[in-house]
């Protein structure tokens, strides 16, 4: 990309294409010029841990799957026309060296940047000895040796001679949290996640005799799911956590590959511990590149390289038109990343508004081929995914096995069957086998079975005629120590799928009118700039909130921690939310009952005694959650304790009370990280960091005291901790089975708390005497069950929400047409909370813009025939998805109501006559599979 | 489901070769242990041999598809609820028992059908092969005949044979 | 702000950030086009083994 | 001698035909995969919308089929 010129809505982009050298058209990614192209090159996508060609993919899987040719190592190209190999060998006539640098000039209404970052490079770091010590490696590298289609197949080993490593180190925060020169301040806030992760696969893949141990400051897990995973690692599989600061590393002696970490035990102790392979936990850092693109579009950015948002507007940049998602606006994970890009694209949405669908057309698809209505023809694709099912399963055996099945007339095993050259092979394979049914044994329906679904309708064939046997969530993974009696597993699995796809018919698409209003639960932060994105769209939306008016939690955040005004965006948000013409705010109002399903909901409101009903294409969850009120630390008991803001306020309107005290306390993590919660409320410490800080730069001789567990400002939010430092507040850190002990005490006749506490770092117990001690409380879930039952969505066992997948879909829901955002998902700060609101936003309006939307047509069928209309199908269906209508001459019979149908099959259970049938799960492929799986 | 167990006891195979849980979408660990725990009873119970129970399995499916069966589990909620036609509302306890004593009619009704599809039998046979007390075999015979399920072949000496319909 | 309103994007970047971006705004009506400057699309995320905190293959 | 039975019994590899609600069970089931639950290898699953979808015949569809017992979980 070289520059953007014009206006927000109207930009002329130029960018400039690099030759492949290769005909996207004609190259079908067979591999000869890779195997005849005699330079070999390190991979950079192994990170140099092994070689690839000259010619070459990035990886097996890699979209679009065709070859590139490196013009920095070819041949050719250094020794002016020679070689010519691939040329010569290329069956489809691929090569072109002629290829020329393109520079295309295109019109958009807007850019989204989402350059990503670049692992910070250990070279220039010398006391950690990378580049001269062979088993000191990053963790990119490591991931690649973990890969099943890594440089070593997924075995474990070392660099320096191939061995398994016996114990394994991490090191944690290296190029960030340090202030030395050519580091970073910042902290990367997916380290520790990452480390704990690779410890924990490592030592799944070594299987059991693997000591890990993982050398940090502050365990940084504050994610929803983090700290269990956390917990687990090191309570169950046995990963070490070892608090300290590593001094250097060496080599353990004469001759030995091995490598002794001298490090800095908490109480000060200079320890010494041997380690055959060491991994740097390397920080994410944006390259000179993406600096350089940025200053020539005129994005601004923060002193680190990051693009510059505000905590408000957390995907504008600086440019208007211009939006930034991903680690490019600061270091941050993949399920966050995913919330920013759907949040970029509701920006974007909301600005282009007017010419949605200008240029855009339809995908379509081939006509179904009538061969389905044959005799079944079923093709079976069996999955190594990786070696999450190839490590435990032996899969060409359940591949032959298949073979040997009635109906089956073509089988395949596939290293990785979602990815996208596999689609390819499953499409030829339907057209070239004439197949008519396909099964795929892999991970689970629930996730991909749409994906498939989707390639048998491209290869023309109706989208029901695929059947999935479950053959890694639920045993490659399960069985992981049983590996033959896995594989006998996965061949009654694909038998049972085999003998139920026989028996597949064709459903056809069941498309219902759309609508395309918007209800918002929940008036809060979260929930206002959710609508708004819809409102600003052209779409109507309800607010929804139960109490008498807006604003949720965030009229507690006086400032940002980036120092922005928190009381004036509010007021300025709620002044759009209450003018805008396509919002309509309902105060006092509670959801009474929810009907329908995506693109047709009704819901009952009640205001006071009124009631009414809503009609709305989709639901957006934005419902908020509380901080906890603790029954210790003496909340409640006496004035001086107070939590989250309670104390910043009251040194707001007695400000004569900040002037008299000596000495605040914090106390962190206060029923947060607790085996009652054990979950981290995520924004506690950057809260309690910013009131020390204001306070402390207020009055400067006042002493302030953070007891804590582990310091969580990542990102950014670093700078604050450092600050704090520098402004002399005191942290002391305390564990979960000696919690500090508060009192009421007097000094000089005045009232004073008195706190007692273990330092760990003198190893005595200190007491500290203070005015105030403010306590940040865990935030906990308000306490939806009955919200979440009357939608059918799930909540996870600590109250929140729980969204269709913790990574790829973080605002989706299993059901459709249902989203959820803010803290009613889990604790988060307000500018996380506004990005998930925009990307929820930017989800529904996907939904609602369409004129209609198509529903699961796995319905009930009803035989009028056998049917009697005695109605115990309408009494038993809890849907009120099939009713008695009158058949002229015949007197009643039942009939399904296809858009409420949930496609449960009580009904059919319930029939006396056994005249309701399931689509897609009928009698006889029930019995099918049963009959299968039984035989032995 | 609860019907299923209690004919299966009835039928001699055991109630506990149905096990039934409830976990949700969020409880893995609960998944696991609930197929460790059903695994343990399978195994304390051993194998299940089909051949052996051939004729109360056929039985026992018979009488879960029977009209009469259907029609009452159909009902449950009407009548313990709502009220029969006459308004009488049964209580659970009572409902429960009424069900159970259908159950074990349509039963033995259905064992009798089985062992006369083998072959025509007389009263003392049935008894023997179903395990059925002669008196009960006699009883479900006549309700048989007034469905037209079951009649009366011909005699054998002064033994009257009869045979399914 | 232009009066000539473009129903099109331009996504710099084909990691996950990208991509789900460019989805999202296809998904809305919106023609996308997507810039990478190597040769495949993926991003870091194409080479991470598995994910956290649910262990997931990343491809 | 019983306890000696129930010895022998241990040894035997039951085979379970399990009945699993796609949004409660099944999803349950796939979590234990993802969070590497290990439990023994004898279920051979069928997923169900719900398990409501079960009709009672199907029990004994299953152990007249072979399986030595039938699971069911929504």
């Amino acid at each position: 990309m070289e520059s953007i010129e014009g206006d927000a809505g109207n930009f002329t982009v130029t960018v400039r294409e690099r030759p492949r050298y290769v005909d996207m058209d004609k190259c079908i990614a067979c591999g000869i010029c890779a195997e005849r192209c005699p330079r070999k090159v390190k991979d950079e996508y192994n990170q140099g841990l092994a070689k690839r060609k000259a010619i070459y993919v990035q990886y097996p899987q890699a979209v679009p799957l065709k070859y590139v040719i490196d013009a920095d190592h070819c041949i050719y190209f250094k020794k002016k026309g020679r070689c010519r190999a691939c040329e010569k060998y290329c069956p489809a006539d691929a090569i072109d060296f002629t290829q020329k640098e393109k520079i295309h000039k295109i019109q958009v209404g807007s850019v989204v940047l989402s350059t990503g970052f670049k692992s910070f490079d250990p070279s220039g770091y010398d006391v950690f000895g990378y580049g001269s010590l062979p088993n000191v490696i990053t963790s990119m590298e490591f991931e690649r040796i973990l890969s099943a289609s890594g440089p070593f197949q997924g075995h474990l080993q070392r660099p320096s001679d191939d061995k398994p490593p016996q114990k394994i180190a991490w090191l944690q925060c290296v190029g960030s949290r340090d202030l030395h020169a050519g580091c970073h301040e910042y902290c990367s806030s997916v380290c520790c996640m990452y480390a704990i992760k690779e410890a924990v696969i490592a030592k799944e893949h070594a299987g059991g005799d693997l000591d890990t141990a993982i050398f940090f400051m502050d365990m940084r897990t504050p994610g929803k799911e983090f700290d269990k995973y956390y917990d687990r690692a090191r309570d169950e599989v046995g990963v070490r956590f070892i608090r300290s600061r590593v001094h250097s590393i060496e080599l353990a002696g004469h001759g030995s590959d091995d490598l002794r970490i001298i490090y800095m035990s908490e109480d000060g102790k200079l320890k010494k511990e041997i380690f055959n392979l060491v991994v740097l936990s390397t920080g994410l850092e944006i390259s000179e590149d993406v600096r350089k693109l940025a200053q020539d579009l005129g994005i601004e950015l923060d002193l680190h390289g990051f693009a510059k948002t505000s905590s408000f507007t957390p995907v504008a940049t600086s440019r208007p038109g211009v939006f930034a998602c991903g680690a490019f606006t600061g270091p941050k994970d993949i399920p966050q990343s995913v919330m920013e890009a759907s949040a970029a694209s509701s920006a974007c949405a909301v600005l282009l508004a007017d010419s949605r669908n200008t240029l855009t057309q339809e995908k379509t698809y081939p006509s179904e081929d009538p061969i389905i209505y044959e005799e079944p023809r079923i093709g079976v694709f069996v999955c190594h995914c990786g070696i999450n099912i190839g490590g435990v399963v032996d899969v060409p055996a359940v591949r032959d096995y298949a073979e040997t099945l009635p109906n089956v007339v073509y089988v395949a095993d596939n290293m990785f069957t979602c990815s996208q050259d596999t689609q390819g092979l499953i499409r030829d394979a339907v057209k070239e086998n004439r197949l008519n049914r396909v099964v795929v044994a892999a991970c689970t329906p629930r996730t991909h079975e749409p994906l498939f679904q989707e390639t048998i309708r491209d290869g023309g064939l109706n989208p029901y005629l695929f059947e999935f046997a479950n053959i890694r969530d639920q045993d490659a993974w399960v069985h992981q120590k049983e590996p033959e009696k896995a594989t006998e597993k996965a061949k009654d699995l694909v038998r049972m799928s085999v003998a139920k796809a026989a028996l597949l018919e064709p459903i056809e698409p069941l498309l219902l009118g759309n609508r395309h209003e918007a209800m918002v639960v929940g008036g809060g932060a979260a929930g206002m700039i959710a609508a708004l994105d819809l409102a600003d769209q052209g779409l109507k939306t309800f607010i929804v909130e139960q109490k008498g008016k807006l604003g949720g939690n965030a009229k507690y955040v006086r400032k940002t921690w980036k120092g922005e005004d928190g009381r004036a965006f509010l007021a300025d948000l709620i002044g759009r939310v209450q003018g805008h013409k396509q919002i309509e705010v309902l105060l006092d109002t509670k959801i009474s009952h929810v009907s329908g399903f995506v693109g047709n909901f009704t819901t009952t409101v009640t205001t006071g005694s009124a009631e009414q009903e809503l009609e709305h294409g989709i639901i957006i969850l934005a419902v908020g959650a509380k901080p906890l009120k603790p029954d210790e630390y003496l909340y409640g008991q006496n004035e001086r304790v107070m939590r989250w803001h309670e104390l910043e306020e009251l040194f707001e309107k007695e400000p004569e009370r900040l002037e008299q005290a000596e000495a605040v306390a914090f106390i962190q993590c206060v029923g947060s990280r607790e085996p009652e919660r054990p979950y981290c409320s995520k924004f506690c410490c950057t809260s309690s960091l910013q009131q020390a800080i204001d306070f402390k730069t207020r009055k400067p001789d006042l002493n302030i005291y953070i007891l804590y567990r582990d310091i969580r400002t990542y990102g950014q939010r670093e700078e604050l901790y450092r600050k704090a430092r520098e402004l002399g507040v005191i942290f002391i850190r305390y564990s979960l089975d000696k919690k500090p002990v508060v009192e009421e005490t007097s000094v000089d006749g005045k009232d004073k708390l008195k706190i007692t506490v273990k330092d760990h770092i003198l190893g005595i117990p200190l007491e500290l005497h203070v005015d105030y001690l403010n306590l940040a409380t865990a935030i906990i879930a308000r306490g939806e069950e009955e919200l979440a039952k009357m939608l059918k969505v799930p909540l996870n066992e600590d109250g929140f929400f729980l969204e269709a997948h913790m990574k790829l879909r973080p605002v989706d829901f299993a059901t459709d047409g249902i989203f959820v955002c803010g803290l009613a998902h889990y604790p988060k700060p307000l500018e996380e909370s506004i990005v998930q609101a925009k990307a929820a936003a930017a989800r529904a309006a996907s939904v609602l813009i369409k004129e209609s939307v198509e529903v699961e047509p796995t319905v009930s069928v009803v035989d009028q025939e056998k049917c009697i209309g005695c109605g115990l199908c309408e009494a038993s269906c809890p849907f009120g998805a099939i009713h008695l209508v009158k058949v002229p001459g015949r007197g009643y019979r039942a009939e399904n109501i296809s858009a409420l149908c949930k496609g449960c099959g009580i009904c059919a259970a319930a029939c006396p006559q056994k005249a309701i049938d399931m689509k897609h799960f009928r009698d006889r492929q029930i019995h099918a599979m049963i009959e299968a799986g039984g035989r032995r | 489901m609860e019907l299923v167990r209690y004919l299966l006891d009835l039928s001699g195979i055991g109630r506990d070769r149905v096990q039934l849980r409830w976990i949700s979408a969020a409880e893995g660990q609960l998944f696991a242990k609930y197929v460790a725990e059903v695994t343990n009873i399978t195994q304390e119970l051993g194998p299940f041999d089909p051949k052996k129970f051939r004729l109360p399995l056929a039985a026992v499916e018979q009488t879960l598809n029977s009209t009469r069966i259907r029609w009452l589990l159909g009902l449950t909620k009407q009548i313990t609820e709502q009220g029969n036609v006459y308004n009488e509302k049964l209580k659970d306890k009572d409902f429960k028992k009424l069900l159970q004593q259908a159950t074990e009619e349509e039963y033995q009704k259905a064992l009798i059908i089985e062992v006369l599809k083998q072959s025509p039998r007389s009263v003392r046979e049935m008894a023997e092969k179903t395990g059925l007390p002669v008196y009960t075999v006699s009883l479900r015979l006549n309700e048989l005949e007034r469905c037209n399920q079951a009649g009366l072949k011909e005699y054998s000496g002064s033994t009257p044979i009869f045979m399914g319909m | 702000m232009s009066k000539d309103i473009k129903g099109s994007v331009m996504v710099v970047g084909g990691g996950i950030a990208g991509i789900q971006s460019a989805l999202d705004l296809a998904n809305s009506g919106f023609l996308v086009h997507m810039v990478e400057k190597s040769a495949a699309i993926g991003g870091v995320m194409s080479a991470l083994d598995k994910t956290f905190p649910t262990n997931d293959c990343a491809m | 001698m019983k306890a000696g039975n129930i010895e022998m019994n241990k040894s035997f590899e039951p085979k379970i035909l399990a009945f699993l609600c796609n949004w409660c069970a099944y999803a349950g089931a796939d979590l234990a995969g993802v969070s590497r639950l290990q439990y023994p290898p004898a279920i051979r699953s069928i997923r169900v919308m719900c398990s409501g979808r079960v009709d009672p015949v199907y029990i004994i569809d299953g152990l007249k089929s072979g399986f030595d017992s039938v699971f069911v979980s929504g």
